[in-house]
């Protein structure tokens, strides 16, 4: 990519300029809209030809690495190949037409959809119910949390307001607990990546309301003492959470709800490979197990004979309520159940396998070449931990540093600087729909930035050197303020 | 195997450079008694042409039927453009810009789109989105306890005639927290909020009060009379606004002597397309002195190691992934594409183009309600200024008028009878430049048919 | 204005600079009397919106019936994938590689498409398409004159069991060099070349014979036998293919002790929607020795200033912009954008993927017939094997019974009547992998049902 | 853009690897074929993941220049910009799926479409009946000389066969003659640019068929004495021929059939904008006057009350015949018969005025730059020659140096050495879809290029410098010929 600046998308604009194609008829504003309520000036919105326009976010697209373009071990997200065919039959007229409020009469075939994807999560996950309106993970974490916490209310149980979390969790997890009115308890995770079950069994008590769960866990480890903790959490009368984030890793090799979660979500943008947008759209489908169902939030699909209709607050009066103004992000919900319905019984589990194979061997092949995994004796789930730790200390190269190289190679860095409690972190997941050479490019990557780091530090201090620009100043971003263009502003 | 590049020699050398045995054997950390059996709910998998085949008999059997269906999704004209640009693999196949350097694309379209959101608002600041207008609503609720430091009672002054599905979402969402919302009733005469059931609430602690223009019924308030009198209380005021009436309304920013503190909304009606409700995008502007505590990912303009110009997430100490318990929101991935669609759509609209869309809109609306009104049986519900929706009356219960004319291919309108039953049979229309004069006739003719056979029968 | 970025001050500075005082002015030099008057013959413009509409309602006219008709134009499955990528602006809107450096994607692009062509053709080189198939025939008409410098007579022995239309076009294109197709009876009751007509041009200056396989009848050439009689009496063999049959039957390259001199066929079944007839496009490829007879663009791989391996044009000379008048072909823009959906759908179907779609088609066709002439009044016309098309005969006029299936939506076959009268009621349908064997069965129901109608009749 | 190679597809292909989800079941091959018609060994194709493919061809398109990324002006070419609707509403699944043999009874929306394009361009060029077969402007002209020849030897007219071509002459024109089995004869053009009408009238004859003229010329001026011309062939008894390549500058303005043609071609990929391609489609739809009816090529498509229906040989017995197997290139048509919609009538005229302005201000400035215009006492039509006969006598700098120096600056360069009577040419068409701003930065560029050549022309003769190669080598590429990969060629 040229070291050229692309304008912004003002500087191309010109007043009188514009795709007036696009425009419909020039009509006066209606009379009777009072001189007070109306606008005086118009808003700051580019005046330029369509060409200009198309020309401009085709440029602005091509700055970007994407899964399309290059592989992208974005540890925790999955960023898997997202199938062409999910886009093009979600997005058939019909379906894009469709009003939201629009009748069952005209939705059966949306809302037959729906239901299949309904029927399809509960049983690749083991619950009894679920429900797809939330519309990111961090969002079916919000209803999980609020349906324990109804749940526990409905109870007259109403002193449990404490969701734990192993330390080693998404940040997602004490936010929601938070924003959802409760306390955050943080355990510790041992040093094999496992919770720690003494520390856990100290923290529950009558005010648990329940536990936030990943398994496996962002430490890419699978937690082996999981009946056991649901056993004290439930003992203790709460509840487990289990965020999905991490389903592709046990994707038909083992269910939240045979572990004995009670709440789940599903990140459809990660598992069933809706596409990630450049950050969103996602989607957080929940399931539930049998105390839980009155409390899902609504709309759900319902069937009767071969009609579907919606189900909402009459039919479940217990509900958590409405969490988004219509129906989720239907349309990402479209992609998921086309991405499910190829994938098939036989494809679940073969996404399971393929993603643990391919984060086992580029675990193997990296700590073969000197690298330090975070938990040398343990299996990879479908992502793992390097700890350049040793690097930090050596040749003052950071976790960041080989990142942002790893960038002048064509390759998407790695999640970086998560979990916390990792020093030095790379978080690396390959996800299944990658081939060996791909893994294996990205190997002899590491392994010669490994030397660089030894030879030249500067080098990757310096990194990226072929990108459109070079390393970023964040902490001038976060000082000098610059969040939206002026006039002025630019010369 | 679909998706999966693997070939049996890659497995042997993959499990080889492992020391595995097998795939089966990298699993050997789940306890055996937990393993799943066949998953027989799941079908068996279909090709590209089997899912084709399906997902063609499913759309053609929701039909495309005319709407007049508005209620906060609005069918506006999306430029092919948008579309063909965003779902491009670089945009649509990318994540959230964590590696800046590698992600300039998608930044620099976030900073514009702040830029526009801000201006279209009259504020200062703009996040990069959050889920859709609903829980936008739900978030500026619980920013605003956050940003107001002076009030203490978590209490918001709810009118009742905001979307009444953004209510029930503030209230599933904020509800949480001990948030309360308390209803403010409308002026049955003209569908605004009424202004003396209003000032009863003078001098108690109020944390904000919302407002929403054109509010549901698409009646505009008297934003200013509102705004000054939350401010005089000492309340914040939430604005909640449809971006396209933007073009021709005052934005919040301008409300009252000093206008709204914070601004949220659905963007869908900028480029996104209708979809059964989603995915859209819910917007959110502020003034710069609450930006710290604004939820949602920021962009700010930088610089790189040679001074060059550039995008990074900035104020990333307001997020989960770093204030973990204490962040401003629990939100992660936002609606990204969806805001990238809509930056392209008010690009390629521009000012001229976005107010055209707002005054046909406008006008084919009020073609519709006289149309309408002109059919025996049917009246206007509220009098006074309004944007591209309107409430009629009919003589008899929507749902049956409504079956008739999804008979006949015409979605008539939003029935308010669930939300709004003291209106009696209501129903609220909504016409957008994409209806002609031949649509509203159709829909007047066969409404007209429609209430003559339920007269006669 | 649509599509034109000019402001009031854009033209006022730009005619300054010019020094003109007008734009009208810049058309000084056109005589006045020639000037145009208002062109009231072309509608006003319509925006976006307008004609969106306008499509959509004559799309919806054409509808979606269940065709069952080839006849050298075939549905197969496209992966969605492909369509996602050529009509990405950086291929959709770029022009002929004449800048190599600044086309690599193009570029590289055609030449993976000459070596996926080559081989599946069994020859040496490819060129980077021509119009379509019936326009790639009488290229290589053309081109074997020029190729077979031992042939004077400019003779061609055509089988009336090639694509009549390809016939047509040869005729219509190469007649104009004095060009003359001979034609060869098929055997009535194989549909297949009468070897026996044929021996008897035995000995006489032909400077090829064209073989299709399959047939335009479906059925299956002896192409050893074909191929090596007429290289026995020195004449080339131009072999018209149909690409997605090569993953099942022997190449042209092998056909014979020799095999084809010049393959050409259409490669529309590649990853090409039907389209109402185009845009496709014509392949060809030839033996190394015959490169520079080939007409159209050809793309070698070559090296940069530093030893980088490139891709470029090469063998330019054989066009018209270089040698003009005695130019290999007159052809210039050709029909890049699907060369490249065929590659792309080439990789993505692979040799497997291939023979899957030609073994399934051919099956279908199997079940089709079967269930065709079960029908009471239907039989089959040729005996023999056949690919993916049969022909069949009905007990009355094909065209009346293809209208009364019509009407029911369904697309019955191909009428060979007009082009094949000696055939009588004769029919050529085809099924492909998109056919089910429901698809099949509502097909003959209602076969079985208009026939029964029109002998009640 | 990064000096990475981008591995052939072969390159990623191992054996057993493959996108099946795209692939119908297996089934054996049918049993009835003998085993010597059956292929024995695969054919080289690509055995790769659906990823792998999307990511391949992802890549590769980010290495070509075009008008959605750059401005692009390629001389003679029209490369303007694309509007998305065209593609958009072309490919509505009702038309992509119709058959191009499916009945008129399901063809009657596609029909209207065609017969109302056919209607829009008669208005346009001033013809008397329109044929869309042709499938490119110089399948167009073929189609022209061949109505031409039947014209004459419908008259029985045999010694008509001498096509006459202006040096000038785009090199489709005298193949296209050949192709025609006419003899050309070349005519010069004089230093103003316009035909040498003297030679002109030495050249024709009885055995004269016709003339090929573009107008504007391939030289960027307009034919000041087009009148004179065609009374001249016409009086010798033969008929003229426009190449319609370059009816972009005139649009709207005046019109061939005014001038005096018997018979046209329009390439609807430049003056109506339909795609490029990376070479094609395009599409050359044939308009001719009243006298030439009966020879246009089939099918045309007819209307009879508010039915369309195909015309064929039994409509037109005299036609010259089929060119195409089915109907040229529809999808063209359809997406040019959406563009000449939008358009409309007033946007007819505006195509012709903005394109020729931009031309105009570019030659304006370039000049006064101190570049040298082929033509300089010449209004520019939409287009315009400059010639580096200076540069590369001063600097041994040629218009190909230029042309690859100005790739480096972010420009597709203008058509080099074409027409081919002027020395070291640049044909330069911006088109009226470009801004003031985007020619001005190509002024800028070639002021700094005409720098560079002074100060430093090695830069020039190395150049391009920034692009995934650099210049490559063409003599090799003619002499070693590398057509076709092969397993081996590869390491
Ligand atoms: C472990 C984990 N939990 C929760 C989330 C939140 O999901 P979302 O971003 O969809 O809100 C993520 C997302 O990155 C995650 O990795
Ligand atoms: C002047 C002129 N005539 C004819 C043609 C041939 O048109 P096409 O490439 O569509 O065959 C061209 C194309 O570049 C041209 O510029």
């Amino acid at each position: 990519m040229p070291h050229r600046r692309e304008k912004l998308i003002f500087e191309y604009s010109r007043t009188g300029r514009g795709a007036s194609g696009q425009w419909p008829a020039k009509v006066a504003p209606p009379a009777d809209i009072p001189a007070g309520l109306r606008r005086r000036s118009r808003p700051l919105l580019p005046e330029v030809s369509e060409l200009e326009a198309v020309r401009h976010y085709t440029r602005l697209s091509q700055l970007n690495f994407s899964i399309d373009t290059h592989f992208y071990p974005l540890g925790s997200c999955t960023m898997k190949y997202n199938p062409k065919a999910c886009n093009q039959y979600a997005m058939l007229p019909e379906f894009t037409a469709r009003h939201p409020l629009g009748p069952e009469s005209h939705g059966q075939g949306f809302l037959a959809c729906m239901h299949e994807l309904q029927e399809m999560l509960k049983e690749v996950t083991g619950m009894r119910g679920v429900s797809l309106t939330p519309m990111a993970g961090a969002h079916g974490e919000f209803a999980g949390v609020a349906m324990i916490r109804a749940y526990h209310r409905a109870r007259g149980d109403l002193a449990r307001n404490e969701i734990i979390v192993p330390e080693a969790a998404h940040g997602t997890n004490p936010a929601t607990a938070t924003m959802c009115g409760c306390v955050v308890r943080e355990i510790p995770v041992l040093a094999d990546g496992d919770v720690d079950v003494e520390a856990l069994k100290a923290a529950v008590g009558p005010n648990t309301a329940g536990i936030m769960l990943t398994n496996p866990s962002t430490l890419g480890v699978f937690e082996r003492r999981i009946r056991e903790v649901a056993e004290i959490v439930h003992a203790a009368g709460g509840l487990l959470y289990y965020d999905g984030a991490n389903l592709n890793a046990i994707l038909g090799k083992v269910r939240p709800g045979d572990m004995g979660f009670d709440v789940i979500h599903v990140n459809l943008h990660k598992t069933f490979s809706t596409p990630h947008g450049g950050g969103g759209p996602g989607s957080g489908a929940v399931g539930v197990s049998e105390r839980l169902l009155p409390f899902l939030p609504i709309p759900i699909v319902g069937r009767e004979g071969d009609r579907y209709r919606w189900l909402g607050e009459q039919d479940l009066p217990q509900s958590i309520g409405r969490l988004s103004a219509f129906m989720g992000n239907a349309g990402v919900l479209l992609r998921a159940y086309v991405y499910m319905r190829m994938l098939g019984r036989e494809g679940m589990g073969r996404v399971g396998d393929y993603a643990t194979l391919n984060a086992n061997y580029l675990l193997a092949r990296l700590t073969q070449a000197g690298f330090d995994a975070a938990y040398p004796k343990r299996r990879a789930s479908h992502e793992f931990i390097i700890t350049a730790k040793r690097q930090a200390k050596d040749h003052n190269v950071t976790a960041m540093d080989i990142a942002k190289r790893l960038l002048d190679y064509g390759f998407h860095a790695p999640t970086t600087y998560f979990p916390l409690l990792v020093p030095e972190c790379l978080l690396i997941e390959p996800t299944e729909t990658e081939s060996k050479e791909a893994l294996d490019g990205f190997i002899d990557a590491m392994v010669k930035i490994r030397q660089e780091a030894e030879a030249d530090p500067q080098l990757l201090k310096g990194a990226p050197h072929t990108l459109p620009v070079r390393r970023l100043d964040d902490v001038r971003a976060a000082r000098q303020l610059d969040l939206a263009w002026r006039p002025e502003a630019t010369a | 195997m679909p998706f999966i590049p693997h070939t049996d020699d890659d497995v042997r050398e993959m499990l080889a450079a492992i020391g595995a045995p097998s795939i089966e054997a990298l699993f050997d950390e789940i306890p055996r008694e937990l393993r799943t059996k066949a998953l027989a709910g799941v079908p068996e998998g279909l090709s590209e042409i089997e899912i084709g085949r399906l997902m063609s008999e499913r759309a053609r059997q929701d039909g495309r039927p005319l709407s007049f269906i508005g209620a906060g999704a609005y069918e506006h004209h999306i430029p092919s453009a948008v579309w063909a640009i965003v779902t491009r693999g670089e945009i649509y196949s990318a994540y959230t810009p964590y590696q800046a350097e590698a992600s300039q694309g998608t930044l620099q379209a976030i900073y514009e789109y702040q830029t526009m959101m801000a201006s279209l608002t009259g504020m200062q600041v703009s996040n990069a989105t959050l889920y859709d207008g609903g829980s936008a609503l739900a978030e500026a609720a619980l920013m605003a306890v956050r940003a107001h430091r002076k009030s203490k009672s978590l209490r918001f002054l709810v009118p009742a005639n905001v979307h009444p599905h953004y209510r029930k979402v503030a209230v599933a969402t904020a509800g949480n927290q001990d948030l309360r919302f308390d209803s403010v009733p409308y002026e049955r005469g003209t569908g605004r909020v009424d202004i003396a059931a209003l000032a009863k609430h003078a001098g108690e602690d109020i944390t904000a009060l919302v407002i929403q223009q054109p509010n549901f019924f698409g009646m505009l308030e008297d934003v200013d009379a509102l705004t000054d009198w939350a401010h005089a209380q000492g309340a914040f005021v939430i604005a909640v606004v449809n971006p396209t009436s933007l073009a021709l309304l005052k934005p919040p920013g301008e409300w009252g002597a000093r206008g709204a503190d914070i601004v949220v909304g659905e963007g869908q009606p900028l480029g996104v397309p209708l979809s059964s409700g989603g995915p859209y995008f819910g917007f959110m502007t502020t003034r710069m002195e609450h930006v710290r505590q604004m939820p949602g990912r920021i962009v700010g303009r930088t610089v790189d190691l040679d001074g060059r110009e550039g995008f990074a997430l900035t104020l990333q100490a307001r997020e989960q992934h770093i204030r973990r318990g204490k962040a401003t929101s629990n939100i992660c991935t936002n609606q990204g594409l969806l805001m990238t669609a809509a930056t392209i759509y008010l690009s390629i609209m521009g000012p001229e183009g976005l107010e055209r869309v707002a005054a046909q809109s406008a006008a084919r609306t009020r073609e519709l309600v006289a149309a309408l009104t002109a059919v025996k049986g049917v009246r206007r519900c509220f009098e006074g200024p309004h944007f591209h929706e309107a409430v009629i009356a009919l003589d008899r219960p929507v749902a049956g008028v409504l079956r008739e004319l999804a008979n006949r291919g015409i979605l008539g309108g939003f029935d308010l009878s669930t939300h709004y039953p003291e209106l009696g049979a209501a129903l609220l229309v909504c016409a957008t430049e994409m209806r002609t004069a031949a649509d509203i006739e159709r829909y007047a003719g066969t409404l007209t048919e429609a209430l003559r056979a339920a007269r006669a029968a």
